[in-house]
């Protein structure tokens, strides 16, 4: 417990020390664009094909208790409520958690041991600036990007299922989606994939950068990256239920 | 001027530097030599505030380097530069780009102000030809150089090189250690080498610091006859013994 | 005869490592192998400890043609094989007793005759008080020293050292190859060591070989 | 359209690999203190995250269905039965199978991929011991009892948090809530064999990535790990739609 405590605390001062450098904003373009090109595309396959499967397991859930309701043409309207501000955030953000912070973890340990990091610090460059700050913009960025493209894949996947399944006409199912207040649904999805960038980036960063020297440690190290990180997807995700219904 | 006085270092039970005192005038070049384990490393990085020293002191200009905060060592640091063992180049980098890049992070001149400095710096080390290459594509001893090259274009005072020639074979390490030497006598680098290549330090070495239990030994190599090495200043014969040759005069 | 390669060769891909290599090693012989990294010294002891088969060749270890596909055949022969690996292939989920018993207890001893064998064994190698500590909370010396050593405990007929003096200052190395040079004295086993260098091992074993293009000549003094 | 063949290779690779750790199964019994020591870290490793993020899940789920229906229709007494079967025929297995495969999948890849790069493998060949015995053999025993088990547990616990939930929040009492109308046997079924499938893809196809490493070191010990993540959680993904869409087949109706 007191591990725990201790992570966190270490995180969160990892977040206040790389978000110094945005006001004034101090970004290394060059990293920035590295890991926005190198890490964005390479999650880019695998998680549209997740998101796919998930819409449509959406839709063979919730269609299946909505039909028990008795109402089939309810199909999109629930699927795509779920979809855009639930299920879809939540799933892309764990898989990008796995591929993406994961990664991450893996390369800044690897750069500890081989002792790149302190390297840089020996140069005068400052490690959360040039390493840490850059990788938590492209992370949100990134997220929310993938985000919008993996909702989109879904609810493809969803429309499928449910013609397939419930003989529900396509056209019918993304009217329905698209009737009630898509937008608001899809910007509080964005949102939230936000601060699920954020979160994953720098959780992954901590990990990666408490690699000392064993080679083993960056086992370690990606294990509890996507352990935390997944952890404070359902954190921020409860909070952020939290706020609506205060709202 | 690195001036050490009375400094330890224990890493549990285990004493690993026991009142070492140690002084390295402006321009100099020390080896600092022991057996695997013995501490010579832990030495290299005390002095250079890689690690902090349990007592002690260490003054680098003048500058108390036990207990200074972070950003002063940072200071420090960036006028004696540490190589590491590992070139720890970046793998997503170019030569050009590793060589430029505490330059362009500092924001030192215009670009083209960059792209001279880094063309001087890839000619002294010997590695123009690599420029456009990524580090992977280089034979580890070019890697070695463009490390060398990259603390080079901080344009430090001094250099400390943690085993150089380490993991090189015999003609790449003896090209390494004359790059050192050169670079040292044209800059006027104060430069430490971390080291157990005998043949090397046999070579080239005039002041050689030995650690062992803990302790220094400071000895002077001489090259009187035309056969041999005259060691002074080691009066238990250890480094003699270390670098398996006696002492002739 | 406990070791003979005849034109042998191994190939990984289109990658040729060894290309018609003969040697042979003796009971009580003491024979290095030098060359650069890479020119497949790893590749030749891996081959003799049998974990790797060869691409053509005779290949005889301890007198036998290795019986790879036969898995109770192939183990009784390993039990007579010690090899010491260049990454040491220490045993995470063991302590450093454990190291040095696991292959014991393959060959069929009895804990009793285990601790008897293991436990003068740790003090020679200093590792006595060591003895419940796992690999990753002993310093670097101490695992290459516990690789060396489970090698020795197994008594095997055939000892393989991957580099063993890699990284050791001049004195270090002197002392690992003479304990390894007196444990053959002791029990008339056949070594071969393998090392990236010729000067770590030059005037301390009986022959002194050197592999460059995939064959073995001798050394030129 | 790389990455689909590596997926073709990998679903060959997991069923010869699976042909071989069942042939070396019964060697198991040879080594219990391996048996006992996966267990413990496939097994109360995943413990306290698991149930953590059940519980949240639970609350969750409650609380944005309950607050959207009383939108429309202000009638909760039915949300407990809906909240129920979509917990047991979905959400919780494939939460189950996303955390075991984050908690487990890396952990199992770093650790095959670190004994590669380490010799350790060669080693225990040379030791006279069957690495798919020694090592991948308990890891698949101890993953078939503790996935199961952690499944349920987890259920019980995201639907204990989602009844809470239910009564503070929106007074639902419980016994209106703990309706099992709509879930059926073998919704219960399909949990079973999701957990069960996840139990056998997760180390088997974890132990795989670990294997597929070169010998670089620290480089190639990260890089196992991302894939022990990714490519378990993806399998998780395939074989939870798979058995969705078979009971789907199977009993067609709701």
């Amino acid at each position: 417990m007191r591990g725990l405590l201790s992570h966190v605390g270490g995180i969160t001062w990892l977040f206040f020390r790389a978000a110094r450098y945005a006001v004034p904003l101090r970004l290394e373009s060059r990293e920035f664009s590295r890991i926005l090109l190198h890490f964005g595309v390479k999650s880019l396959p695998l998680v549209l094909l997740t998101a796919v499967i998930t819409g449509a397991l959406m839709v063979l859930q919730t269609g299946a208790v909505v039909e028990l309701m008795g109402a089939t043409s309810m199909v999109g309207w629930a699927s795509g409520v779920a979809v855009l501000r639930e299920v879809g955030p939540v799933l892309i953000g764990v898989m990008f958690s796995g591929q993406v912070g994961s990664f991450n973890a893996a390369e800044l340990g690897l750069m500890k041991i081989t002792e790149q990091v302190e390297a840089l610090s020996g140069l005068g460059v400052d490690p959360v600036r040039f390493l840490v700050f850059p990788r938590m913009l492209a992370m949100m960025l990134m997220l929310a990007v993938l985000t919008v493209y993996g909702d989109l894949f879904a609810l493809i996947g969803g429309s499928i299922v449910s013609w397939g399944m419930f003989d529900l006409d396509p056209w019918v199912f993304w009217q329905q989606v698209l009737l009630p207040h898509p937008v608001d649904d899809l910007l509080e999805g964005v949102l939230k994939a936000v601060f699920f960038g954020l979160n994953i980036s720098v959780v992954s960063c901590y990990f990666g950068l408490q690699v000392e020297r064993d080679p083993w440690e960056v086992g370690v190290a990606v294990n509890r990256s996507v352990v935390t990180s997944a952890m404070g997807l359902f954190v921020i995700d409860y909070l952020f239920a939290l706020a609506r219904a205060g709202a | 001027m690195i001036v050490a006085q009375g400094l330890r270092k224990a890493y549990g039970d285990n004493l690993v530097l026991d009142s070492v005192e140690l002084s390295i005038a402006d321009g100099e070049l020390v080896y600092l030599v022991g057996q695997s384990g013995e501490g010579k490393t832990v030495l290299g990085r005390c002095l250079f505030g890689l690690e902090r020293a349990d007592a002690g002191s260490v003054r680098i200009d003048g500058f108390e380097m036990v207990g200074a905060t972070p950003r002063e060592l940072h200071r420090v640091r960036m006028s004696y530069v540490y190589v590491f063992q590992h070139p720890t180049l970046f793998d997503s980098f170019t030569v050009e780009e590793n060589i430029a890049l505490p330059l362009r992070y500092h924001r030192t001149g215009s670009e083209a102000a960059v792209l001279r400095q880094v063309d001087r710096w890839l000619e002294l080390a010997g590695v123009t030809p690599y420029r456009r290459a990524y580090p992977s594509e280089l034979p580890f001893g070019a890697q070695k150089k463009v490390s060398i090259a990259r603390a080079l274009s901080l344009q430090p005072k001094g250099l400390i090189l943690d085993e150089p020639t380490t993991g090189l074979d015999r003609a790449t390490a003896d090209a390494l250690t004359d790059l050192v030497l050169q670079l040292h006598a044209e800059l006027k680098l104060t430069t430490v080498l971390i080291s157990h290549d005998r043949p090397n330090i046999l070579r080239t070495a005039s002041r050689v610091a030995l650690i062992t239990g803990g302790r220094l030994v400071d000895a002077r190599l001489g090259r009187p006859a035309a056969e041999g090495i005259a060691i002074e200043g080691d009066p238990d014969r250890i480094l003699a013994r270390f670098l398996g040759q006696g002492p002739v005069a | 005869m406990r070791l003979k390669l005849a034109g042998v060769s191994k190939s990984f891909g289109a990658r040729r490592v060894l290309d018609g290599l003969d040697l042979v090693v003796d009971a009580g012989e003491l024979v290095a192998v030098t060359g650069q990294s890479g020119s497949g010294k790893s590749v030749l002891l891996k081959l003799a400890a049998t974990l790797l088969p060869a691409t053509s060749g005779r290949v005889e270890v301890l007198g036998v043609t290795p019986p790879y596909a036969d898995r109770e055949a192939i183990g009784a022969l390993r039990n007579r094989l010690g090899m010491q690996f260049q990454n040491l292939g220490l045993f995470a989920f063991t302590d450093v007793y454990g190291n040095l018993a696991f292959s014991l207890t393959k060959i069929g001893m009895r804990d009793e005759d285990i601790r008897a064998r293991v436990d003068p064994a740790l003090e020679t190698l200093g590792l006595g008080r060591a003895h419940d500590r796992f690999p990753d909370q002993i310093s670097g010396g101490m695992k290459r020293r516990l690789a060396i050593g489970r090698v020795l405990v197994k008594l095997p007929e055939l000892a393989l050292f991957d580099d063993p003096v890699a990284g050791l200052d001049p004195l270090t190395a002197e002392r690992v190859l003479g304990m390894i040079a007196a444990w053959r004295d002791e029990t008339g086993a056949a070594v071969l060591i393998a090392s990236p260098d010729p000067d770590a091992v030059r005037g301390r074993v009986d022959r002194h070989l050197v592999l460059e293009d995939g064959r073995l000549r001798p050394e030129a003094a | 359209m790389r990455w689909l063949g590596s997926l073709v290779s990998s679903a060959v690779d997991i069923l010869a690999l699976l042909a071989e750790t069942l042939r070396s199964l019964k060697g198991v019994g040879r080594h219990p203190e391996r048996l006992l020591a996966e267990l413990s870290s496939i097994g109360t490793g995943s413990l306290i995250f698991l149930f953590a993020t059940a519980a949240f899940m639970g609350v969750i789920i409650v609380f944005q269905t309950a607050t959207q229906i009383n939108k429309a229709i202000p009638d909760l007494s039915m949300l407990g039965a809906g909240f129920i079967r979509v917990m047991t025929a979905e959400m919780i297995p494939l939460l189950t199978g996303l955390m075991v495969s984050a908690r487990v999948g890396s952990a199992i890849s770093s650790e095959v991929a670190s004994m590669v790069v380490t010799e350790q493998m060669d080693a225990l060949r040379l030791a006279n011991t069957d690495p798919t015995e020694y090592i991948v053999a308990p890891k698949l025993v101890a993953s078939l009892v503790a996935v199961p088990i952690l499944g349920l547990v987890s259920l019980a616990t995201g639907i204990t948090a989602g009844m809470l939930v239910g009564w503070i929040v929106f007074e639902i009492h419980p016994s209106t809530f703990l309706n099992f109308r709509y879930t059926y046997g073998y919704h219960f079924l399909s949990f079973c064999l999701k957990l069960l499938s996840f139990a056998v893809l997760i180390p088997l196809v974890s132990v795989i990535e670990g294997f597929r490493t070169g010998r670089q070191g620290a480089f190639s010990v990260g890089q196992a790990a991302t894939r022990g993540v990714i490519m378990s959680s993806f399998f998780v993904f395939v074989a939870d739609l798979s058995v969705s869409l078979l009971e789907r087949g199977l009993w067609g109706a709701p």
